[in-house]
């Protein structure tokens, strides 16, 4: 059965309809629900504050927007406000500034995957080069680097010190996001391709 | 007594398999019955009722040839809300369709979607707890209480959209005898004083085949049979050879069909099935 | 299941409160605005003594609102890291500037007197909001929040899916729980594990995880359809339990003074330069 | 017969306080079939998990094969002595093969890999797991073989105890069943100790030799299936009901039937011979 879909899981079957159904949002609720619980455990066990480090949420934010599109996409902005007020990581405030910044860095990975036509059962040698490159590397950059400028914004870090975190932020989130994505993608994409809430577009 | 479901010529077939999941099927129900749905697990029990319910075609994926009508209005043409109107439904695990964080949220979550106001909400509410017996217990959480409580509150969510026809999908599987005997009175008590349709679907089928006036047997995804009980007890031979379970008084009944000890109808009742037996104590007793 | 002790009690998001908790004699609406001004005053106030004294206002409505104390413990750790933390980068990265003081000298490092005021400021505000964010989930059941939402005219989907995803997170934690007990019960030893093999394990629980999310997702669907809801019917709906809620003069006054407060705050810094950290007292203190 | 669980006066509660096991006292031997009974609530789930040492109890013990289950460091002993299959299969597989599944007990208690395909194999046929699915995904199986693969998981420890909670649950009467005789085959030809939790008091009739009642944390009845039925009185206080047929033989034990029937087929052999035929 694989078989036949094995060429490209994102390409449409001959007259194949997609329309963003209710299951879609269901399934984007529910995993915001576990990004919450990834999320709050993240911050709660390398408690750092503001600062994000570690923090394995992020790999959520990526394999969500690689099955789900922008289901996924609105789940990497809601479910950090959640379990950011939860684990007492960040005020109401400086979560919302974070928003944008998060929005990205679980995109990135969603268009890469789109765009360069990769399987999310990360198959081959590429599948596995884009994902680290920016579902790993790229994507954290980027999330670091605005969460860092929202830091210096309110006041909460040191000037100088912004290279520094940047730098921590975005390589200790690499690693472990890194490392729980690549087993979602593994372990988990063969169930969520055949599922009706898999999206080959990036709303259906 | 009118016809309220007609279903005509309906096969239906889930992608990704292989057959039909349901094969040509045609079944007329009429108003203010209690139907019995019986059958081997992968028959198409609940795909049947998800074809009355209106699940399918509109909540799955597959090809669909042949028509339902719900009080002559064809089910395709029917919107989620209409659908709620007529037909609720209610499912073996209570839990996956909990909806709210009350159990009074959870009773008024059906009747905001099909757009009743608050204040004819609040009664009904009062009316739906009273019914189920679960006045107490509005403020909690659905997913603090006991199984037979959560079961009575699915029921309850559906029953105070007033619906004409209540479809209960193995509504005891998870409960000990003591919550599937309360299940059963409240659907006894529907058809009897609310005049609704009640279809059930149930393994055991002890307490279903007391109180159905019809029972249906699904078998690969044919209707075998829909007949009142004491004729759908007439061969009980065949029904043990699909796997299911017949009742022990009419295994017993049967038995003494067979030895020539009695000819009456296949009663479901075991108070009479005790009473006949009785009776042939007695006269054997007299008779020697 | 329950015991007599945990009956006067209910579940909130992080903690257990008294059903009589004088908190809930307040609007859900009154109680979130409460969360978002507390959750913006402090960014505004450069003052540490202020902030502090902003968390110890918060700390006496927890005791107000009669939530256990001891719920807080778990942050903890993160209240003392993130002090940690905060004062480390202001000390190893103080940067430069011709005005810094010297005020001391820690394994070798020099101790400028305006990065550790900096440091102050900043800890106190990451503490005064970490508190007000803590209080709200604290004393705020899932079904406070949307109501609240649901008052401001979000719409039904977003504050359902809101909902749900608060309630899936509980789900998870549960079914977590019984994934550990099973793979227990298949003779995993925690205690005897590595670290890194705890790392592997935590990381492959996502597995069943989702996989009960993937199931979920058809049950509530189904069960959403049956009750007659579906995305296209965007009629309107009563909201039946918004009207167990009332929002009383004491909600608007309330409501009033946060407002008033927030404003005055910005007002008078912006206008006056007040709330700068010129004239704390820790200034005193560093120097 | 050789005794394989003693519990002693075991209490059990939660964190929260909830007394959820009351004092209770049970033996059970070698060899035995028992089913455990009693209202959603009444403990049974909390009860089998003090069995395998999930739960530790608050007072009293509990000892499997002679191992006291507060002792620390247990956890690879007592697996090898009582197995716990879950209720629900989906909480319990978490590998990604049904081959994989059934290895990853033995795996944690360190066999070698001779020996872990070796008990794969054994579990699968056993379970009446064909090979090719060993393979497959579990999520993708139907329910009753979900249930399957969760019990032969356990199968492959080759515990002395094999605790089935609601076997039977979502399964249609046939396939009921063929899960019970499997585990009858288990406990006749293998010699495993059963004990099944469930509300199917037909299924309990035809396959227990040994009911054990529970009632609000406590014991209500232990005994022998017949003489556990023939007090339908007392079971009516932890609201369970006895079988069909039994309740028929009770009503006509004036005509000669005994009360302690279990099934239509028994019932109809004692009434020909009450009215002699």
């Amino acid at each position: 059965m694989n078989m036949k879909m094995n060429a490209n899981v994102w390409s449409l079957n001959e007259g194949e309809l997609r329309t963003p159904q209710m299951n879609h949002v269901i399934m984007m609720a529910l995993f915001i629900g576990v990004g919450v619980v990834v999320g709050t455990f993240g911050s709660l066990a390398v408690p750092l504050g503001f600062v994000s480090a570690f923090w394995p949420g992020q790999a959520i934010q990526s394999v969500g927007c690689i099955w789900f599109g922008m289901w996924g996409g609105i789940a990497s902005i809601v479910f950090p406000l959640i379990s950011n007020a939860i684990a007492g990581s960040a005020s109401i405030a400086v979560s919302l500034a974070y928003a944008p910044g998060n929005f990205l860095q679980g995109i990135l990975a969603g268009w890469a995957f789109r765009f360069f036509k990769c399987d999310p059962r990360l198959k081959s040698g590429k599948d596995w080069a884009v994902y680290t490159v920016f579902g790993g590397i790229l994507c954290n950059a980027i999330g670091a680097a605005w969460g860092v400028m929202v830091l210096r914004m309110f006041g909460l870090i040191s000037p100088s010190s912004t290279l520094t975190v940047f730098l921590g932020w975005s390589i200790g989130n690499t690693v472990p996001s890194f490392i729980l994505g690549a087993i979602l993608l593994k372990f988990v994409s063969p169930l969520i391709v055949k599922s009706k809430s898999f999206c080959k577009k990036y709303w259906a | 007594m009118g016809k309220i479901i007609e279903i005509n010529h309906l096969t239906w077939q889930y992608t990704d398999t292989e057959k039909p999941a349901l094969v040509d099927v045609n079944l007329d129900i009429e108003d203010n019955m209690f139907i019995g749905v019986c059958g081997p697990n992968e028959s198409g029990k609940t795909t049947l009722v998800s074809c009355i319910k209106g699940l399918i075609p509109h909540n799955f994926i597959g090809s669909y040839t042949g028509e339902v009508r719900l009080f002559g209005k064809n089910i395709r043409d029917l919107r989620a809300k209409e659908l709620a109107e007529y037909v609720g439904f209610v499912f073996a695990d209570p839990e996956a369709q909990f909806t709210s964080m009350s159990v009074e949220e959870e009773l008024a979550f059906g009747m905001e979607n099909i757009g009743l106001g608050s204040d004819e909400i609040r009664e009904r509410i009062d009316w739906v707890a009273k019914i189920t017996n679960l006045e107490n217990l509005l403020d909690k959480s659905p997913y603090d209480l006991s199984g037979g409580q959560k079961q009575r509150v699915a029921i309850a969510s559906v029953l105070a959209m007033q619906p004409k026809i209540v479809i209960l999908d193995e509504p005891t599987s998870m409960l000990d005898p003591m919550g599937k005997d309360s299940v059963f009175n409240i659907c006894a008590r529907m058809k009897e004083e609310l005049n609704m349709t009640i279809i059930m679907v149930e393994h055991t089928m002890d307490r279903l085949a007391r109180l159905s006036d019809r029972l249906i047997l699904v078998h690969n995804g044919k209707i075998e049979r829909y007949a009142e009980p004491e004729h759908f007890f007439e061969n009980v031979d065949e029904l043990v050879e699909m796997g299911l379970n017949p009742p022990a008084s009419i295994v017993f009944l049967d038995q003494l069909k067979r030895a020539g000890l009695y000819e009456g109808p296949m009663t479901t009742s075991v108070e009479e099935t005790i009473e006949i037996a009785q009776s042939i104590c007695a006269r054997k007793e007299s008779v020697q | 299941m329950e015991s007599v002790q945990t009956k006067k009690m209910m579940k909130t998001l992080l903690a257990l409160i008294p059903v009589e908790s004088p908190l809930y004699s307040f609007h859900p609406v009154s109680r979130l605005l409460l969360f978002v001004i507390t959750g913006f005053i402090p960014l505004f106030i450069n003052m540490p003594e202020l902030n502090f004294m902003f968390a110890v206002v918060v700390l006496l409505l927890f005791i107000y609102s009669k939530v256990a104390l001891s719920s807080l413990k778990m942050y903890l750790p993160v209240i003392l890291c993130a002090g940690i933390f905060t004062f480390l980068t202001f000390i190893f990265f103080p940067g430069k500037d011709p005005d810094y003081k010297v005020i001391g000298h820690v394994f070798g490092l020099a101790l400028y007197d305006q990065p550790i005021m900096n440091a102050f400021i900043a800890y106190s505000k990451i503490l005064a909001l970490l508190l007000s964010s803590i209080f709200y989930f604290s004393t705020n059941r899932e079904r406070d929040i949307l109501a609240a939402l649901r008052t401001l005219k979000m719409p039904f989907v977003a504050s359902y899916v809101l909902g749900l995803s608060l309630r899936s997170a509980g789900m998870f934690l549960e079914d977590l729980h019984t994934v550990r007990e099973a793979e227990q019960a298949r003779g995993l030893d925690y205690a005897a594990m590595k670290f890194t093999d705890k790392v592997k394990l935590y990381s492959m629980y996502i597995i069943p995880l989702i996989s009960l999310a993937l199931r979920r997702s058809d049950e509530i669907s189904n069960a959403l359809f049956v009750k007659g809801y579906s995305l296209k019917s965007s009629g309107k709906r009563a909201d039946y339990i918004l009207t167990k809620y009332r929002f009383s003069a004491s909600d608007v006054a309330t409501c009033v003074v946060l407002i008033l407060l927030l404003v005055l705050i910005v007002y008078f810094k912006y206008r006056y330069q007040w709330f700068g950290s010129d004239h704390s007292l820790f200034q005193y203190v560093i120097k | 017969m050789t005794n394989v669980i003693e519990v002693k006066d075991m209490h059990f509660a939660y964190r929260d306080g909830t007394e959820a096991l009351k004092g209770i006292d049970l033996n059970i031997n070698s060899g035995e079939f028992i089913a455990l009974i009693g209202q959603n609530g009444a403990g049974k789930t909390t009860f089998a998990k003090t069995l395998n040492g999930l739960l530790k109890p608050s007072q009293g013990y509990v000892k499997c094969g002679g191992i006291d289950t507060n002792q620390k460091r247990v956890i690879k002993k007592l697996v090898r002595e009582v197995g716990y299959v879950f209720q629900n299969p989906d909480h319990q597989l978490f590998n990604n093969e049904v081959g994989k599944e059934i290895a990853y007990a033995p795996k944690n208690i360190g066999l070698s890999d001779e020996e872990i395909e070796e008990r794969v194999n054994e579990a699968a046929a056993v379970a009446g797991i064909k090979q090719d699915y060993l393979s497959m995904h579990p999520f993708f199986l139907p329910k009753g073989l979900r249930q399957r693969v969760s019990i032969a998981s356990i199968l492959a420890l080759r515990p002395k105890v094999i605790i089935v909670d609601e076997p039977t649950t979502g399964q249609d009467y046939r396939q009921s069943v063929e899960i019970m005789e499997f585990l009858k085959k288990l406990n006749e030809e293998r010699g495993h100790t059963i004990i099944i939790i469930t509300h199917e008091m037909d299924i309990v009739a035809q396959f227990a030799k040994r009911v054990v009642v529970l009632c609000q944390g406590k014991l209500l009845l232990d005994g022998a299936t017949k003489e556990v039925f023939a007090q339908p009185k007392i079971l009516e206080a932890a609201y369970v009901k006895v079988p069909e047929a039994t309740r028929m033989a009770q009503a006509l034990t004036a005509n000669g039937v005994s009360k302690d029937v279990l099934s239509a087929d028994e019932l109809w052999i004692q009434f020909q011979e009450a009215i002699g035929r």
